[in-house]
C-alpha cells in the first residue's frame, strides 16, 4: 500500500514537472509549481503515517511547506505583476531579454 | 473499502492535475488545482491527518488559489487566453516527467522502506500538532515556525515594494 | 632572516619603493638602486656559498648539500613549509639573474609610458623568479613560479608592440596551461609519498629521500618535464616564445629570454628528473629527440626570420634545446651543460634582446631587411651585437662554447640506459645546429650592420610619418615572421628614418652591453669557477640516477 | 546566547525597518551603517561562540565549529555587500534602487535564514530555513523593478520552486527511509539502497540549484544579469555558501560513508560544471553575466571538496568558499561602483580604469587573480587544496582538467584585466568616485583575498574545527 | 726569464696587445695601435726565436722526433673525473717551428700594414683584429691536446671572419667573410665530431685501464701513445674519428671541396691575405694533420684520404690558377695548390718512410715565407694601381724595381728555382713520394709543380712586362720603405731557408738517413718549372691578350668551366640558397608559423567555439533550463545508484 501512495505523490510530481516545463502562462507554471508541492507534502503525510505513525513530524513539515508555498507564489504574483506592468506579457517563452 | 476509495480518489486526483496542467484556460486551470488540492485533502483524511486536511481547505485553496486566480486577473491579456505550448515542448516535457516519473518509481520499487507499522488508530490530533509546532524541546517545531513566519514577513515586505505601482 | 630571504625580500621592497616614489622621474633611479643592492648582496651570497661549499670540489663538496638553508612551518598540517637553500645550481642561477635584472633596468632606462607600474611589475616578476630558484619547498616552489610568470602578461600587453595583446595572451596561456600539468604533477608526487610514509610534505629533500614506484613515475616525469618545457620551449609548444619575444618591450624580453625561461630548465632538473629518476631513465630518449628537433628547428627557423626579435627567438628555441638537451642526457657533462647553457644563453639572449631594444630605439624599425651598415653609425652597438652573435654561435671564449661542450659531450657520452647508437645520432645531429647557428647568426647580423646603409628617400618619410607614433606596425610585420611580407618595406628605408644619422651608444647603453659581455666572457675564459660552482650539486641528482 | 547572531541579524532588520517608517525621509547611509553595525555585532557574538557550541531547543538547535564558520562566512558576505550596495541607493546612481530600509531587511531575512540553515539539526528547519535564504533573494533580485530584472527574478523563482520540490521530495524520502526528521537520528538509521540514491540525486538537484552545478544552473547567469549589482554580488557569494552549507550538512552528515564511493559522481559535475562555467565564460561581454559563468566555474572546484569525507576535504572546501567570498567580493565591489555610476555593464566599458582609477583597477586585478587561482594570493591556496584533496582521491584526471580549467579562466580573467590595463581609457572618461563604506568594503575584501593564503592561521583553525566536528559526529552512535 | 720554461709568454703577448689595444688605444689613436701591436708582436717573435735556439740546442739524442716539452699547463675545463682539458704551451719541434713562422710573418705583416692601411677607415680596428688573430693562431700551435687546438681553432677562423670582412661596406667582403667562416664552420663540425669520437674512446680505453699514464683522453701525448692507437683500432673507430677530424683540417685548409671559401676571402685587405689565407691560417690544417700523424699512421685509410684529397686539390687549384686574371686569386689558388701538395706530402708518409712528413713541414715552412712575400707584393702593387685584375697592370717593372725584385724571387722560389728555398722543399716532397713509391703522386707532383711554374710566371709577366694597360698602372709608383722593408726581408728568407737542414730539426718515426738533394728528383723538377716558366715567357711577355687568344679559344668550353672555377661556387650557392634555404629553412618557417602554432590557435579557437555552442544551449528559455534540471536530477539519481552498483 505505501508504494501505491509513493507512486501516487510520484504521478502528482511529475504531472507537476510536466505542468512547470510545458505551461507557457507564467500563472500556469505557478500553479504546476504548486502542483508538485503538493505532490511532495502528500509523500510525507504518507511516509508519517506507514513509517512513523506515532509522531506528527511528516505532518508538520506539510504545513510548512504549505506556509512556504504561499510565500513562494507571493513573491512570484509580485514579480509577475511587476514584470506584466512592463511587458504586457506574462508568456514565459517571451521571457527572451536574458539569453546566451 | 479504503484501498477501493483510494484508487478512485487517486485516478481523480491524477486526471485532475493533468487537467491542470494541461488545459488551454489559465482560469480553468487553476479550478482544477482546486479539485486536485481539494482531492489531496481527502487523502490527508485518508491517511489519519484529518487536521492537515483543514489546514490544506484553509491555506491552499482559500488562500493560494485565490492568490493565483488574483495573478490571473492581474495579468490577464489578449495573447494568454489561449496557453497552447509547441509540440516539441510538450514532448520534451513529457519525456522529462515521464523519465523522471520511471526512473524514480523503479528506483523506489527496489526499495525496501522502513517496515510499515500502521496504527489502527492515529493518536494524531490537532493538540499533538500544536505541541510540535510550538513546542521548544526535543520534539517541538518552534524554530521552523519562527522561520517561517520571518519569511512571511520578508516576502509581504518584498511583495509589495515589487509589485507596487511606480511614482511617475 | 636569514640572507636567503632577502634576496626575495629586496626585490620586493624595492617593487614597494617604486610604487610608493612621489616622482616618476625618480623611479627608475629607485630601481637601480634596489636592483643595485641586490647584485651586491648576491655577491654576498656567492662568497658565503663558496666559503662553505667552494674549498672542494666533488661528491663530498658541502655543496651537495643545500646552504644557508631556512625553514620554518607554514601550513602545517599539510607539510608546506616556507623553505629556502642554496645550492650549486641555484647559485649560479642567482647570479644570472641578479645581473640580468640590473642590466635590465638600465636597459629600461627611457621607458617613458607608466613607468611606475612598469618598474613596479618587472620588480615582481624577478621577485618571483628568485623565489623560485631559492624555493626547496615545492608548494612555495610553485607559488613563485606562477608569481614569476604572470606579470609578463601585463607588460607585454601594455608596453608591447604589434599584436601584443595576442601575444601576452597566448604567452600566458601556454605557461599557465604547462603550469597546470606542473600542478599535477607536484600533487602526484606529495600524495604517494605521503600515502606510502605517513609524512605529507612538499618538502623536495623530504621527497627526494622517497623512492617513487616506477610505474608512477612513468607517467608523472613527463607530465611535469613537459610543464617545465613548455617554459624552457620545448618544441612543440614553443610557440609562445617568438611572439611573445617580438612583441615585448626591451627589458622584459631580456628578463623573460634570459630569466624565466631558465625556470622551465631548472624545474626541469631540479624536480623532473632529481625526483623521478625512473621516469627519466624512461623517458629521457624521447625529450632527447624532441630537444634535438628543438636546436635544429630552432635554427632553421631563424634563417627565414625577417624581424630581429623573431631572429632572436628562434635562436633562443634552438639554445633551449640545448638545455633541456642537456638534461636528458642524464649525465655528469650534459646535466652540468645544461646548467651551463642556462647560465650563458640568460646572458646571452639578455644581451641580444638588449642590444635589440638599443638599435629600435633608433631605427624604429626590427625589420632586418630595411637595415644595413649601421656599424658604421652605432660601431659600439655593432660590435656589441657581433660579440653576442658570436656567443651564441658556440665561440670559444664565451659561455657559450663551454656550455654547448659540455651538452654535446654529454649527448655523446650517453648513458647506462640507453642504446649508445640512439644518443649519439641525436647529438651529431644536435651539433649540427653549430653550422646552422653561423648561418643565421651572419646572415642576420651581416645584414643589419655590413654592407651599405640604405639609400634614404626623401619621399617615404612622409608617409613614414603616421605610423611613427604608434609602432604598431613594425610589429605586425612581425607576425607574420617567414612568410616574407615585407615586400612594402623590402625596399629601402627603415621608415623614414634616416640610417646615416643615427648615433652610438649612450654611456648607460655601454654599462649594459659592458656588464653582459664581460659576464660571457669571464665564464668562456674562466669556465672552472662556475664549473666548480655546479659540478657538486650535480651529485645528488646523478646518486639517485644511479 | 548561542542564538546570539541570529538574534542581532533578526534585531536588526526589525531595527532598520522602524527607523525607516519613523525617519521616513531622511533615508541615508546612516540606515546601511545600522545594518552593517548589526552584522558585525553578529559577526563578533559568532566568533564568541567559537568556544562554546552547544545546543539549543532541544538539539533543534545546534552551534557547532564548523557551522561557525560558515555563520561568519555568511556575515562577511552580507557585509561587504551591504557596504558595496551604498552606491545603488546613491541618488547619483544609473539604475537607482528605492526602498532601502526594505532592501536592508530583506537582505538580512535572507541572512538569517542562511545562518539558521546552518544551526539546523532536523529536516524540517532545514528546509524552512533554506526556504527563508532563498525566497527573499527572489524578491531581491527583482528590486530594481526593470524589465530585465523581472525577467530574472521570475526565471530565479521558477528554477528556485522546481529546485526547492526536487529538494523537499529528496527530504521526504529520506524522511520515508528512516522515519525520522532530526538529522543524527536519520544518520544512525539510515540504510544503503536505490530509494536512498533517488533522494541524493533530488537533494542534489535542490542544492545543485543553489550551488548552480551545471546542469542546474541555467538560471544562474540570467537572475545575475537581471539582479541589482549587488544583490548579484550576495547571490554569486552568500547564496552559494548556502548551498555549500546545505550540501556539506547534509552530505557529511548523512552520506558520508558514501561519499567516497559518489566520488565517481561528483567528479563527473565537478567536471562539467567547471568546464561549462569556464567556456561560456569565454564568449560573455555583459560583466555581471560574466561573473555568473565565473561563478558557475567556481562552484566546480568547490564541490571537489565532496570526493571524499575526510577532514582535508571539509576544510578545503570551507576555506575555499572563505576565500571565494572575499575574493569574489572584492571584484564586485569595483563592478558595483562601475555599474551603478557609468550605468555600462559590458565588459569593454572598463577600458582604461587603470588610468583613470589605478587603485581600483589594481583592486579588481587582485580579485581576478585570486579568482583565476594565481598564487600568492588566496585563490589560489584554497585551490591548490581543493585540487589537492582529488589528488588525495586518485583523481589525478580530475586535477588535470581542473588545472586546465583554471588556464582557461584565466583567460577571460585577463580579457577584463586588458581592458582596464592595455586599453585606454575613452577620452573624457571621468574617474569613478570612491566613497567611504564601498572603498572600505573592497578594502577589507582585496586585503582578505591577499593574506587568506599567506598567513596560514585560518586555514589551521578551519582544519582543527573540522576535524573536531568531525570527530564529533563519528562519536554520535 | 728563461723563454723555454716560460713560452706562455709569447702567445700572451698579442692577447695583451689586443685588450690593450682594443679596449684602451684603439678609441684614442688608430696610430699608437699600429706601433704598439706590432712592438708587441716583435717581442713576441723575439721570444719565439730565443725559445727555438732553447729549445733546438736541447739535447737530442738523434733520430725520429724531438722530445715535446710541457712547461706550462693548467686546468682550464673539467667536463667530469677523468675528462679534464688543460690549457698549455706544448714545446716540440713542430711548434717550434710554427711559432717562428708565425710570429715572423705576422710582424712583418703588421710592419708593412703600418703603412699599407695608412689613412684606412678603423686603423685601430685592424690592428686589434690582427693582433686578436696572433694570438688566436699561436694559441692553435701550442696546443697540447686536441680541445684547445678546437677552441683556438674557432678564434682563428673568426678573426679569419672579422679580417677578410675589414672593409664592410663593401657587400662582396661582408659575403666572402660569412662565406669563409661558414664553410670552416661546416667543416669544424666534423672536427667537432671527431674530438667527441675521440675523446669517449679515448676514455673507453683509460677506463679499459690502457694509456693511463700518457695523459687526458684528448691530450695529443695520448693520441700519440701506441698502446692507445691499437686499443681504439680495436675498438674500429680510430680511422672514423681521424677522417672526422681531417674534415677540419681539410676545411681550414681549405681542401677539395671546401675550398671554395678561400679565393672569396681575398676581399679582405691584402697584408691579410698575406698572413692568414697564405702563410698561417690555412696552413692549420696541414699543422693539424701533422700534430696527429702517429694517429693517421695508425689509420692508414685515414692516411689515405689525406693523400689523395691533398693531390687532387693541388692539381684542381693549380689548373684553376692558370685561368684566373685577379692578382690574388690566382695567388689563392696557388696556395690551394700548395697546401694540397703538403697534405698530400702528409698522406704518402709513414712512421716507417717520414720523409713526407719532415717533407710537409719543411713545404710549410718555405712556403709562408715566399707565398707571404708574394701577397706582400702584390698587395704592393694592388696599393699602387688601385686593381686587382692583372690585365689591367703591365710595365711596373721599371715603376717599381724593388717590388718586381722580391716578387721575381718568389715567384722563382714557388716555382722551385735553385737554390730558392722551394726547390729544396718541394724536391723533398717529391723525394718523399719516389721513395715510399707513390708513383701517381710523385708524377702528380711534378706536373703541378710545372704548372705552378707556368701560372706564377704568367701573373708576373702580366704584371710587371710589358706596357701599362690603364692609366693607373702607368702612373704607378715605388711603395714606402715601410712597405718595401718586410719585402726585402721575405725575400732574403725566401732565398735561405732552403738551406735550412730542416730533417735535424724536424723529424718523426723512423731516422732519415741524411739524404742530400736527390738528383733523380732534382732534374725533373727543374725541368718542368723551367718548362712552365718558359711557356708563360712565351705567352705573356708582353702582356699581349691577342697572344693567348687563340690558346684560349682551343680549349673553348673547357676553359671557360676551369674559369668558372668548375662552377663550385654556382653549385653551393645552389645547394644553400635554393636547397637549404628553400626547402628545409622556409618551410621549417612556415611550419612553424602555421602548423605548430596553428595547432595552439586551433585549441584557442576549439576553446570558443566550444564555448559559443554551450552558450547557444542557453537560450533565454527558462523551460528548457527546466529540462535541463529534470534530466540533471534524473541522470544523477541514477549515477549514484549506478557507481554503487
Amino acid at each position: 500500500m505505501l508504494f501505491h501512495w509513493v507512486l501516487l505523490s510520484l504521478a502528482l510530481f511529475s504531472v507537476g514537472i510536466y505542468g512547470v516545463l510545458t505551461r507557457r502562462n507564467a500563472v500556469g507554471l505557478l500553479i504546476s509549481v504548486e502542483l508538485m508541492l503538493n505532490a511532495a507534502a502528500i509523500n510525507l503525510v504518507v511516509f508519517n503515517r506507514y513509517v512513523a505513525p506515532a509522531q506528527v513530524d511528516g505532518q508538520v513539515m506539510a504545513i510548512f511547506v504549505m506556509a512556504l508555498a504561499a510565500a513562494e507564489v507571493l513573491v512570484g504574483m509580485a514579480i509577475l505583476v511587476m514584470l506584466f506592468r512592463k511587458r504586457k506579457s506574462a508568456d514565459v517563452t517571451k521571457m527572451m531579454g536574458l539569453r546566451h | 473499502m479504503n484501498e477501493t476509495l483510494f484508487y478512485v480518489l487517486a485516478g481523480l486526483s491524477v486526471f485532475g492535475a493533468l487537467a491542470t496542467v494541461m488545459t488551454v484556460h489559465i482560469l480553468r486551470s487553476a479550478i482544477y488545482l482546486m479539485g486536485v488540492l481539494c482531492l489531496s485533502a481527502s487523502f490527508y483524511v485518508l491517511l489519519g491527518a484529518e487536521f492537515l486536511a483543514g489546514i490544506q481547505i484553509l491555506v491552499y485553496v482559500g488562500g493560494i488559489v485565490v492568490l493565483l486566480v488574483f495573478a490571473v486577473m492581474l495579468t490577464r491579456s489578449d495573447d494568454l487566453d489561449e496557453d497552447r505550448p509547441t509540440w516539441p515542448r510538450k514532448i520534451v516535457g513529457a519525456v522529462g516527467a515521464l523519465s523522471f516519473f520511471s526512473v524514480s518509481a523503479w528506483l523506489l520499487s527496489q526499495s525496501p522502506f522502513a517496515e510499515e507499522k500502521v496504527l489502527e488508530t492515529s493518536n494524531v490530533d490537532i493538540k499533538s500538532i500544536g505541541r510540535a509546532l510550538l513546542d521548544t524541546g526535543s520534539n517541538g517545531y518552534v524554530l521552523p515556525f519562527e522561520v517561517v513566519s520571518l519569511l512571511l514577513l520578508a516576502v509581504l515586505i518584498a511583495g509589495i515594494v515589487i509589485a507596487r505601482k511606480e511614482p511617475q | 632572516m636569514g640572507i636567503l630571504s632577502w634576496l626575495v625580500i629586496v626585490p620586493f621592497l624595492t617593487t614597494v619603493a617604486v610604487i610608493a616614489t612621489p616622482n616618476p622621474k625618480q623611479i627608475r633611479w629607485v630601481a637601480l638602486f634596489g636592483t643595485g643592492i641586490q647584485l651586491i648582496l648576491t655577491a654576498v651570497v656567492a662568497m658565503k656559498f663558496w666559503a662553505l661549499a667552494g674549498a672542494e670540489t666533488g661528491e663530498h663538496s658541502m655543496a651537495t648539500h643545500l646552504c644557508m638553508v631556512e625553514q620554518f612551518d607554514w601550513f602545517k598540517s599539510l607539510g608546506i613549509q616556507y623553505f629556502l637553500g642554496i645550492d650549486g645550481i641555484s647559485m649560479s642561477m642567482v647570479m644570472l639573474t641578479s645581473v640580468i635584472i640590473f642590466t635590465g633596468v638600465l636597459a629600461s632606462w627611457n621607458v617613458e609610458n607608466r613607468t611606475r607600474e612598469f618598474f613596479a611589475l618587472l620588480l615582481v616578476l624577478v621577485t618571483g623568479v628568485f623565489g623560485v630558484f631559492l624555493s626547496f619547498d615545492l608548494f612555495l616552489f610553485f607559488t613563485f613560479y606562477e608569481v614569476a610568470v604572470l606579470p609578463m602578461y601585463l607588460l607585454i600587453g601594455i608596453w608591447g608592440t604589434g599584436p601584443k595583446e595576442y601575444s601576452a595572451m597566448k604567452l600566458t596561456l601556454m605557461l599557465m596551461a604547462g603550469s597546470a600539468f606542473i600542478l599535477v604533477g607536484f600533487l602526484a608526487l606529495y600524495h604517494t609519498a605521503g600515502q606510502s610514509t605517513g609524512v605529507y610534505s612538499f618538502d623536495l629533500t623530504k621527497m627526494a629521500a622517497f623512492q617513487y614506484p616506477t610505474e608512477m613515475q612513468a607517467w608523472v616525469f613527463p607530465m611535469i618535464f613537459l610543464g617545465f618545457g613548455v617554459l624552457g620551449a620545448i618544441y612543440p609548444f614553443h610557440t609562445w616564445s617568438p611572439d611573445g619575444h617580438a612583441s615585448a618591450p626591451t627589458a622584459v624580453s631580456m628578463l623573460h629570454a634570459g630569466v624565466l625561461m631558465k625556470l622551465g630548465g631548472y624545474g626541469a632538473l631540479r624536480i623532473a628528473v632529481y625526483l623521478l629518476p625512473e621516469g627519466a631513465k624512461e623517458w629521457a630518449l624521447f625529450f632527447m629527440g624532441l630537444t634535438t628537433i628543438n636546436i635544429l628547428y630552432g635554427a632553421f627557423g631563424a634563417i627565414r626570420q625577417k624581424d630581429l626579435k623573431y631572429f632572436t627567438a628562434y635562436s633562443s628555441v634552438s639554445h633551449c634545446g640545448v638545455v633541456l638537451f642537456g638534461i636528458a642526457t642524464l649525465n655528469m657533462m650534459g646535466l652540468k651543460g645544461a646548467v651551463l647553457q642556462m647560465f650563458s644563453h640568460g646572458i646571452m639572449t639578455g644581451l641580444f634582446f638588449a642590444l635589440i631594444g638599443m638599435v629600435y630605439g633608433r631605427t624604429h624599425t626590427r625589420i632586418i631587411p630595411d637595415m644595413g651598415g649601421l656599424a658604421k653609425v652605432m660601431p659600439w652597438l655593432a660590435v656589441c651585437f657581433y660579440i653576442a652573435g658570436l656567443a651564441s654561435l658556440g665561440l670559444p671564449g664565451f659561455s657559450g662554447f663551454v656550455a654547448e661542450s659540455h651538452v654535446f659531450m654529454g649527448g655523446f657520452f650517453g648513458n647506462a640506459w640507453h642504446s649508445s647508437t640512439a644518443t649519439r645520432t641525436l647529438t651529431i645531429l644536435a651539433a649540427m645546429s653549430i653550422v646552422v647557428t653561423a648561418v643565421y647568426v651572419l646572415r642576420g647580423l651581416g645584414t643589419v650592420f655590413l654592407g651599405p646603409i640604405p639609400a634614404y628617400h626623401e619621399g617615404s618619410h612622409h608617409d613614414a610619418q603616421g605610423t611613427h607614433g604608434t609602432h604598431g606596425t613594425h610589429g605586425a610585420h612581425g607576425a607574420h615572421g617567414a612568410h616574407g611580407a615585407h615586400g612594402a618595406h623590402g625596399a629601402h628605408g627603415a621608415h623614414g628614418v634616416n640610417l646615416a644619422k643615427l648615433t652610438d651608444a649612450t654611456f648607460t647603453e655601454k654599462l649594459t652591453t659592458g656588464i653582459l659581455i664581460a659576464c660571457l666572457a669571464l665564464v668562456g675564459v674562466f669556465p672552472q669557477f662556475m664549473i666548480n660552482l655546479i659540478e657538486s650539486s650535480i651529485y645528488p641528482i646523478l646518486n639517485r640516477l644511479h | 546566547m548561542l542564538m546570539l547572531p541570529e538574534l542581532i541579524i533578526v534585531f536588526t532588520a526589525f531595527l532598520v525597518l522602524i527607523l525607516d517608517l519613523i525617519f521616513l525621509k531622511k533615508k541615508n547611509t546612516w540606515l546601511v551603517m545600522i545594518a552593517i553595525a548589526g552584522v558585525v555585532a553578529a559577526g563578533i557574538s559568532a566568533f564568541v561562540l567559537f568556544e562554546q557550541t552547544g545546543e539549543l531547543l532541544g538539539g533543534r538547535f545546534a552551534v557547532d565549529s564548523v557551522g561557525l564558520w560558515f555563520k561568519l562566512i555568511f556575515l562577511v558576505a552580507t557585509g561587504l555587500t551591504l557596504m558595496m550596495s551604498v552606491e545603488a541607493f546613491d541618488v547619483r546612481a544609473k539604475g537607482l534602487l528605492t526602498h532601502q530600509a526594505e532592501f536592508l531587511a530583506v537582505l538580512l531575512f535572507s541572512l538569517s535564514g542562511m545562518l539558521f540553515l546552518v544551526s539546523s539539526r532536523d529536516l524540517i528547519s532545514l528546509y524552512v530555513s533554506l526556504e527563508l535564504a532563498t525566497i527573499p533573494l527572489f524578491a531581491l533580485t527583482a528590486w530594481s523593478r526593470t524589465e530585465v530584472s523581472g525577467e530574472g527574478a521570475f526565471k530565479y523563482l521558477a528554477m528556485g520552486a522546481l529546485g526547492s520540490a526536487f529538494f523537499l521530495y529528496g527530504l521526504g524520502l529520506l524522511f520515508g527511509l528512516t522515519g525520522h526528521m532530526s538529522l543524527v537520528e536519520i544518520a544512525s538509521a539510515l540504510q544503503t539502497g536505490p530509494a536512498l540514491f533517488l533522494a541524493a540525486g533530488l537533494i542534489t538537484a535542490g542544492v545543485g540549484f543553489k550551488l548552480t552545478l551545471v546542469p542546474f544552473h541555467m538560471w544562474a547567469p540570467d537572475a545575475y544579469q537581471g539582479a541589482p549589482t549587488p544583490v548579484t554580488a550576495f547571490l554569486s557569494v552568500a547564496s552559494k555558501a548556502a548551498g555549500v552549507a546545505v550540501a556539506f550538512v547534509i552530505f557529511y552528515r548523512l552520506f558520508g560513508e558514501h561519499l567516497s564511493s559518489w566520488s565517481g559522481v561528483v567528479a563527473v559535475l565537478a567536471t562539467v560544471t567547471m568546464t561549462v562555467g569556464n567556456l561560456v565564460a569565454v564568449l560573455q561581454s555583459n560583466l555581471k553575466r560574466f561573473m555568473a559563468y565565473s561563478a558557475i566555474s567556481q562552484a566546480g572546484y568547490i564541490i571537489l571538496g565532496f570526493l571524499g569525507n575526510d577532514a582535508q576535504n571539509a576544510t578545503a572546501m570551507v576555506f575555499y568558499m572563505l576565500v571565494y567570498v572575499v575574493t569574489n567580493l572584492a571584484a564586485f565591489s569595483v563592478i558595483v561602483m562601475h555599474v551603478h555610476q557609468t550605468g555600462r555593464e559590458e565588459i569593454d566599458s572598463m577600458k582604461g580604469l587603470s588610468i583613470t582609477n589605478p587603485l581600483l583597477a589594481l583592486a579588481m586585478m587582485v580579485a581576478l587573480f585570486g579568482l583565476a587561482g594565481i598564487p600568492p594570493l588566496a585563490g589560489f591556496v584554497g585551490k591548490f587544496f581543493l585540487f589537492s584533496v582529488a589528488a588525495k582521491a586518485g583523481y589525478y584526471w580530475l586535477v588535470g582538467v581542473a588545472a586546465v580549467n583554471s588556464t582557461v579562466s584565466l583567460y577571460y580573467y585577463l580579457r577584463i584585466v586588458r581592458q582596464m590595463y592595455i586599453e585606454p581609457p575613452v577620452a573624457g572618461t571621468a574617474p569613478l568616485r570612491v566613497s567611504g563604506l564601498p572603498a572600505v568594503g573592497l578594502v577589507i575584501a582585496t586585503v582578505g583575498s591577499m593574506i587568506l593564503g599567506v598567513v596560514p592561521v585560518f586555514y589551521e583553525r578551519i582544519g582543527a574545527d573540522t576535524i573536531q566536528w568531525l570527530a564529533s559526529l563519528a562519536r554520535v552512535p | 726569464m728563461s723563454i723555454i720554461e716560460n713560452p706562455w709568454i709569447i702567445p700572451a703577448l698579442p692577447l695583451f696587445s689586443f685588450l690593450i689595444v682594443g679596449l684602451f688605444i684603439r678609441p684614442v689613436s688608430g696610430k699608437l695601435a699600429g706601433i704598439f701591436g706590432t712592438l708587441s708582436i716583435f717581442c713576441a717573435m723575439v721570444a719565439a726565436y730565443t725559445l727555438a735556439w732553447q729549445y733546438f740546442s736541447l739535447d737530442h739524442h738523434g733520430g725520429g722526433a724531438r722530445s715535446a716539452l710541457l712547461p706550462f699547463s693548467f686546468e682550464w675545463l673539467r667536463f667530469m673525473k677523468g675528462m679534464t682539458v688543460n690549457f698549455g704551451v706544448m714545446v716540440d719541434s713542430i711548434s717550434v717551428m710554427m711559432l717562428t713562422v708565425v710570429t715572423t710573418v705576422s710582424f712583418l705583416v703588421h710592419l708593412y700594414s703600418t703603412s699599407y692601411m695608412h689613412g684606412e677607415d678603423g686603423y685601430g680596428r685592424y690592428f686589434t683584429y690582427l693582433s686578436l688573430f696572433t694570438f688566436s693562431m699561436l694559441g692553435l700551435v701550442v696546443a697540447p691536446n686536441i680541445f684547445q687546438m678546437y677552441v683556438f681553432w674557432e678564434l682563428v677562423g673568426v678573426s679569419s671572419f672579422l679580417l677578410i670582412g675589414f672593409y664592410y661596406q663593401k657587400p662582396a667582403a661582408v659575403s666572402a667573410s660569412k662565406k669563409a667562416f661558414i664553410v670552416t664552420r661546416f667543416a669544424d663540425l666534423g672536427f667537432l665530431i671527431g674530438i667527441l669520437v675521440l675523446a669517449y674512446f679515448g676514455y673507453q680505453v683509460q677506463l679499459g685501464g690502457v694509456g693511463v699514464n700518457a695523459g687526458q683522453a684528448v691530450d695529443f701525448t695520448f693520441l700519440s701513445n701506441p698502446e692507445v692507437l691499437t686499443k681504439l683500432n680495436e675498438m674500429g673507430v680510430l680511422t672514423l674519428a681521424l677522417i672526422l677530424v681531417y674534415a677540419g683540417a681539410a676545411g681550414k685548409s681549405a681542401m677539395f671541396p671546401l675550398h671554395i671559401w678561400l679565393p672569396d676571402a681575398m676581399e679582405g685587405p691584402t697584408p691579410v691575405s698575406a698572413l692568414i689565407h697564405a702563410a698561417t691560417m690555412v696552413v692549420a690544417g696541414v699543422y693539424l694533420v701533422a700534430r696527429l700523424f702517429p694517429a693517421f699512421s695508425a689509420a692508414p685509410n685515414a692516411l689515405e684520404v689525406v693523400a689523395v684529397v691533398g693531390l687532387f686539390t693541388s692539381a684542381f687549384a693549380a689548373i684553376i690558377a692558370c685561368t684566373q686574371d685577379d692578382i690574388k686569386r690566382v695567388l689563392a689558388f696557388s696556395t690551394l695548390s700548395q697546401l694540397g701538395y703538403m697534405m698530400f706530402s702528409l698522406g704518402i708518409a709513414t712512421m716507417e718512410e717520414p720523409l713526407g712528413y719532415t717533407a710537409a713541414m719543411f713545404h710549410l715552412y718555405t712556403h709562408a715565407f715566399f707565398k707571404a712575400l708574394l701577397f706582400l707584393g702584390a698587395g704592393a702593387v694592388i696599393h699602387s694601381v688601385h686593381t686587382n685584375d692583372v690585365w689591367k697592370m703591365g710595365g711596373l717593372k721599371s715603376k717599381m724595381p724593388i717590388t718586381h725584385f722580391t716578387f721575381l724571387i718568389a715567384v722563382l722560389a714557388i716555382a722551385g728555382i735553385w737554390p730558392l728555398a722551394g726547390f729544396f722543399s718541394k724536391d723533398e716532397i717529391l723525394s718523399a713520394a719516389l721513395e715510399s713509391h707513390r708513383y701517381f703522386h710523385f708524377y702528380g707532383g711534378l706536373v703541378i709543380a710545372g704548372l705552378t711554374a707556368f701560372y706564377m710566371a704568367r701573373i708576373y709577366f702580366l704584371t710587371f712586362w710589358g706596357k701599362a694597360r690603364s692609366d693607373n698602372a702607368s702612373h704607378a709608383h715605388e711603395a714606402s720603405a715601410v712597405i718595401l722593408i718586410p719585402l726585402v726581408i721575405l725575400s732574403v728568407l725566401s732565398c735561405t731557408t732552403g738551406w735550412i737542414p730542416f730533417a735535424h730539426f724536424v723529424a718523426i718515426g723512423r731516422e732519415l738517413p741524411h739524404t742530400g738533394i736527390n738528383m733523380a728528383v732534382a732534374i725533373p723538377g727543374t725541368l718542368v718549372a723551367v718548362i712552365g716558366l718558359l711557356a708563360s715567357f712565351f705567352l705573356y711577355r708582353t702582356g699581349d691578350a691577342k697572344t693567348v687568344d687563340g690558346l684560349v679559344s682551343g680549349f673553348g668550353g673547357l676553359y671557360r668551366v676551369i674559369k668558372k672555377k668548375f662552377y663550385f661556387d654556382e653549385i653551393y650557392l645552389f645547394v644553400t640558397h635554393k636547397i637549404i634555404f628553400r626547402f628545409v629553412a622556409t618551410p621549417v618557417a612556415w611550419f612553424d608559423r602555421n602548423v605548430v602554432d596553428g595547432g595552439v590557435n586551433l585549441s584557442g579557437w576549439t576553446t570558443r567555439k566550444a564555448g559559443y555552442f554551450l552558450t547557444l544551449m542557453q537560450t533565454g528559455q527558462l523551460q528548457t533550463y527546466g529540462v535541463w534540471f529534470v534530466l540533471g536530477a534524473v541522470v544523477v539519481s541514477t549515477l549514484f545508484w549506478m557507481t554503487v552498483n
